[in-house]
């Protein structure tokens, strides 16, 4: 089963990387845009059938290892 | 599959070359042999273009103990101790993707040097841009800084010194050359000759992916419609699995299990198994069904042309696979035995007990290519330049303008970004003529740095080539060590230019004579052709590494003002030489005329004569002059301290734009207390050294009577703003 | 006094930390990170470096290995424990420090210099020092930008667990002396009880007059002589 | 208007980073894990209300900035 799994930063924690982009981009001359948040992505691949325990083992690895939830927020969508 | 013509020419190969690969083979090569010969006779692997020419060079010393040939040079500094050094080029790959190329340019110079058994003390670079107005330039150079940052800050090995250049030479083909210097014990370097038949051939490190594959990806392209996206040609650098292979490589070096080890670079499996049978005089079988895979099917031709990084050749002694294998396992790594060394002087090639490919390790490697190209000498154009106009400038602004250009900027946004520090030895960082590194331990130093003079060579290449190893040389002394050895990195356009094959033979006449004339000489090297795009070629840029030592390490000395009320001498004659000067270029945006001469005899007796002072402890600091002329080094010497200067305006002297400008070689400032001016020139009168005292040191002021007085703050804050700004 | 070092795949100031720990007269051993044991220690110490490349997030992955949970229980039974740099950044990871280590403000790997400022001196770690003494120390980090909730900085100004703070030569902490974005310019915290101490300068560069200056001496000696 | 961006390096491009991750995940006891891939992701807004051009801008910024298309690729979604 394969899964993609997005890392955010929560809101208010400060996103220096996504200034700098939107600062770029909006010298590059591309002046509609408003704002950039950057994250991380992962494409995961289990071998488990199961449908229920794959998904909780993906939240596992999300909640322990893949985010740190003081400062991002995670999401799992199935591929 | 039978063999087109353009498939050979996918593959880089003439058709000339192809008749005489059949020659040599008796018959036809199939793909892998043919992708195998492109790989071996590429001007990158085989030297074809210029190996007559490099053969000139000086390599021998009593201080070399290996010269050009190994995978690194090595010379002896003492007490058991060798240095291990080369630089070498990843251009093209960081225009294309500038953090990774660079990245990856770091982390193969370094295999380079601890495949020899030497951990690697200090990273050295040298990095040319396009105009700053180009609108590519300034994602290049964060790419590229951020590249050589990101790897050696993670591997943990310290970015000590470099140059960083803009020319708009480079618009489409920036340089980027990385060097790597280590330290071993002299009796225990490791060499890539195989000895001995039938040991295991031992493949450790990464697993092979398809990257990098060259000619391979292009040739392909006929065979499978979707293959050409699927073969990427830069390669992603990973620094932390260098950092395992480091550490693995250097803890089986510590006993007698290896014969032969050889990084995996340039053409992969492929060069690295022919050169260490090629050397042996042996053969080498290898069962690529063993090779570690990063991706699925990979073929034999995948296999044998993957660049993938991080990645080493061993040969083992019998009996030692168990132990060398604990050693890579606990370091988390590849490790497999995929061949042996064979007495039929063939590379053979199995794949699943098939054989895939056999050709002759001579074929591939002594009897490669050689061409003698066709050159010719640089025609010299007289100077159009109007002095008059150029002496009527106003001093300071003129001053100013060179201080503010991106060449001549403080570097520190450059450095900030790479770890000088790491391993706790760094006496001198950046910012000085040359860099110091202590010996671990011990409390004797190495000094290292690069130089290049592009518009020096491009006007008149063979003085160009004396004076880059002069400046080099020169860089050195002033940190109060003697000058070694150097390594040389040749960038250069098409050698098939006859105008670009003249500048590289009188560069390396000028390098011959220099390295011959100061006994410095060439232990490792590279050479980079073919940079330039639409016919138009690159400036000639040979770069520079030097390496030399320092015995006792009592007090290092550098160019910061260290008193107030200090003599300052300025040692070497100055005559005004303005033509090819920065003062020209930043303010006049000329570019022409002849590069300053170098009189070798005067060259070597002033700097031999301020070691000596050095050495004596008779200098408080020093500094070379060198591009921008006195001012410029003045300056340097000024902002980098506390202490400002007062200079008597010369009375002598034709026109002090001339005298303070002019980029006379062979000269260093020297700042000395006034107690120890008898002794000093006692020193100098005794070697006929032709001196001046110019002035003294003096608070806060950067004074020349009668043309400028300026707050060394202000030189200082129009020396830094340009990067911040950029 | 009994030392031991830790050492991750990636880690590449371990040698700097031994060579400053041996010369202040500790007895020191490095340990593997496969290591299930830790040897008798007084003071462990994290070096800095980038633990399996900095991959994922700086000091993620080092904070999941076994060696940590030995590292744990060290802490809680009130051994002293140094984090530096990268070590700081596997503490976060651990959950022995709260907060944690963002990218630094400009998005570049930052080495120089900086003056960083005493901000407790009555603690095993800094007792040598006066109380908002000057330090220059050497910072060489991509993710040195300190950041914590609300709650907890106000714990950490509260109780004393600032241990220094970035500054000017003059000891003026403010957004012009703050090289990487760390909130109010903190360089490094204790935990509650003081026993640990996580720092993105590294002190053990600062030891040698031939290599920088010694500034950093007095960490170590206020840390031998507790 | 709102979009996310995927950018994950090519299939035969070497991830150290999914390399390590996997490794730990599988150290960590999750052995149904078969494999990871890690990239960046973006969550843009741009203000162009027209959504042809809007997202004709995206795909310019994923192009000239966002992505290096020699060894990377993108994906874009409306969000
Ligand atoms: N890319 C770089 N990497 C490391 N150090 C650099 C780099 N570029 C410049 N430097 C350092 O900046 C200082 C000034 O450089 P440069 O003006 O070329 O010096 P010099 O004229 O003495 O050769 C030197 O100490 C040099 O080592
Ligand atoms: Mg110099």
């Amino acid at each position: 089963m394969k899964y993609s799994i997005t890392v955010t930063l929560k809101k208010d924690v400060l996103d220096p990387q996504g200034k700098v982009v939107e600062n770029t981009l909006k010298n590059m001359g591309l002046n509609s845009l408003k704002s950039v948040r950057q994250g991380k992505y992962f494409e995961i691949e289990v071998e488990e059938k199961n449908e229920e325990v794959a998904d909780k083992e993906v939240t596992q690895m999300c909640e322990k290892l893949l985010a740190n939830l003081i400062i991002e927020d995670y999401k799992i969508n199935k591929l | 599959m039978t063999i087109t013509n353009k498939i050979i020419e996918k593959h880089g190969l003439k058709l000339k070359e192809f008749e005489n690969i059949k020659k040599l083979m008796k018959r036809e090569p199939n793909l892998l042999e043919l992708g195998i010969f492109s790989a071996m006779w590429n001007e990158h692997c085989s030297y074809k273009s210029s190996r007559i020419h490099l053969k000139k060079l000086p390599t021998k010393g009593k201080q070399v103990i290996q010269g050009p040939g190994e995978n690194a040079g090595v010379i002896d500094i003492g007490d058991n101790d060798a240095i291990v050094f080369k630089i070498e080029s990843h251009n093209h790959p960081s225009y294309i993707e500038p953090y990774q190329g660079a990245a990856t340019g770091v982390g193969g110079i370094l295999r380079d040097v601890f495949t020899m058994g030497a951990r690697p003390i200090a990273l050295l670079n040298s990095i040319h841009f396009g105009s700053p107005s180009h609108p590519k330039t300034k994602s290049l150079l964060n790419g590229v800084v951020s590249g050589i940052g990101g790897y050696g800050n993670c591997i943990g090995i310290p970015t000590v010194a470099g140059e960083t250049k803009f020319n708009e030479t480079y618009n489409e083909n920036i340089l980027v050359n990385a060097m790597a210097v280590g330290h071993a014990k002299k009796d225990k370097i490791f060499y890539s000759k195989a000895k001995g038949i039938n040991k295991s051939v031992v493949y450790v490190g990464s697993k092979t992916g398809r990257d990098g594959i060259h000619g391979a990806s292009m040739a392909s392209a006929e065979f499978d419609e979707n293959s050409e996206d699927k073969k990427p040609t830069v390669q992603v650098g990973d620094p932390f699995t260098e950092k395992l292979l480091l550490e693995a490589c250097l803890e089986l070096m510590k006993d007698e299990s290896i014969i032969a080890i050889q990084d995996m670079g340039a053409a992969g499996l492929t060069s690295s198994s022919v050169e260490m049978a090629s050397k042996g005089s042996l053969g080498i079988e290898l069962n690529l069904e063993k090779v570690p895979c990063r991706e699925e099917n990979m073929t034999p031709y995948e296999m044998m042309l993957s660049e993938s990084q991080e990645r080493m050749l061993i040969i083992l002694e019998d009996g030692k696979e168990e132990h060398a294998r604990k050693i890579f396992n606990k370091w988390d790594l590849d490790f497999v035995v995929i061949g042996k060394t064979t007495n039929t002087k063939n590379l053979t090639l199995k794949f699943n007990n098939k054989l895939v490919g056999e050709i002759q390790i001579d074929a591939l490697a002594t009897k490669a290519p050689l061409y003698k190209r066709k050159w010719v000498r640089k025609k010299i154009k007289k100077s159009k330049l109007d002095i008059k106009k150029i002496r009527n400038v106003n001093f300071e602004e003129a001053l100013i303008k060179v201080l503010s250009s991106p060449n001549h900027s403080n570097k520190s946004w450059v450095t900030n970004q790479y770890d000088q520090m790491v391993m706790g030895d760094t006496v001198q960082r950046s910012g000085a003529d040359a860099a110091i590194v202590r010996i671990h331990n011990k409390d004797k130093a190495i000094a290292v740095t690069v130089d290049s003079s592009a518009n020096y060579c491009k006007s008149q290449p063979k003085i160009g080539g004396k004076q880059i190893v002069c400046e080099n040389w020169r860089n050195l002394i002033s940190v109060g060590a003697k000058p070694l050895a150097i390594t040389n990195c040749l960038n250069f356009g098409n050698p098939e230019n006859e105008e670009v094959m003249g500048e590289f033979a009188e560069c390396l006449e000028g390098i011959k004579e220099a390295c011959e004339f100061l006994n410095y000489p060439v232990v490792s090297g590279n050479v980079s052709f073919y940079n330039g795009t639409n016919k138009k070629n690159i400036f000639p840029t040979p770069v520079i590494g030097g390496v030399g030592i320092i015995n006792k390490l009592s007090s290092p000395i550098n160019h910061k003002f260290k008193k107030d009320k200090s003599l300052l001498l300025l040692i070497g004659k100055t005559f005004g030489h303005i033509e090819q000067s920065c003062f020209l270029k930043e303010n006049f945006s000329i570019i022409d005329g002849s590069p300053p001469e170098i009189n070798f005899f005067n060259e070597k007796n002033n700097g031999e004569a301020v070691l000596n002072l050095i050495t004596l402890g008779l200098t408080n600091s020093v500094h070379d002059v060198s591009n921008g002329g006195l001012i410029v080094a003045l300056c340097e010497m000024a902002m980098s301290s506390n202490y400002g200067i007062k200079i008597q305006k010369p009375k002598k002297v034709r026109n002090p734009i001339e005298y303070f400008f002019g980029e006379d070689q062979g000269r260093f400032i020297v700042e000395i207390n006034e107690d120890d001016l008898i002794k000093v020139e006692k020193v100098l009168q005794k070697n006929n050294i032709y001196y001046e005292l110019i002035g003294i040191t003096q608070k806060k002021y950067f004074e020349i009577e009668g043309l400028m007085k300026s707050d060394i703050n202000d030189l200082f804050k129009i020396n830094s703003q340009w990067y911040n700004q950029y | 006094m009994n030392s031991s070092v830790i050492v991750f795949p990636g880690s590449n100031c371990d040698r700097d930390i031994a060579v400053a720990l041996e010369k202040m007269q500790f007895k020191n051993k490095m340990v593997w990170h496969k290591d299930t044991t830790l040897p008798k220690s007084d003071l462990i110490v994290i070096p800095g470096g980038f633990s399996y490349g900095d991959y994922l997030r700086s000091g993620a992955i080092a904070g999941k290995s076994l060696i940590v949970s030995e590292i744990i229980k060290a802490a809680n039974s009130g051994c002293l424990i140094l984090g530096i740099c990268n070590g700081f950044q596997i503490l976060t990871e651990t959950g022995l420090l709260k907060g944690t280590l963002l990218r630094n403000k400009n998005l570049k790997f930052i080495n120089k210099d900086v003056n960083i400022k005493v901000m407790n001196n009555e603690t095993k770690f800094t007792s040598k020092y006066n109380l908002n003494q000057i330090l220059k120390i050497n910072i060489a980090h991509n993710e040195g930008n300190y950041f914590t909730k609300k709650s907890h900085l106000e714990e950490l100004k509260k109780e004393g667990l600032i241990a220094f703070k970035y500054c000017d030569e003059k000891g003026a902490v403010n957004d012009r002396s703050n090289p990487n974005g760390a909130l109010e310019n903190i360089a490094g915290i204790f935990n509650a009880k003081k026993n640990i101490l996580g720092m993105m300068p590294h002190p053990e560069r600062m030891v040698d007059e031939m290599i920088s200056n010694t500034d950093g001496v007095n960490l170590f000696s206020s840390l031998i002589n507790k």
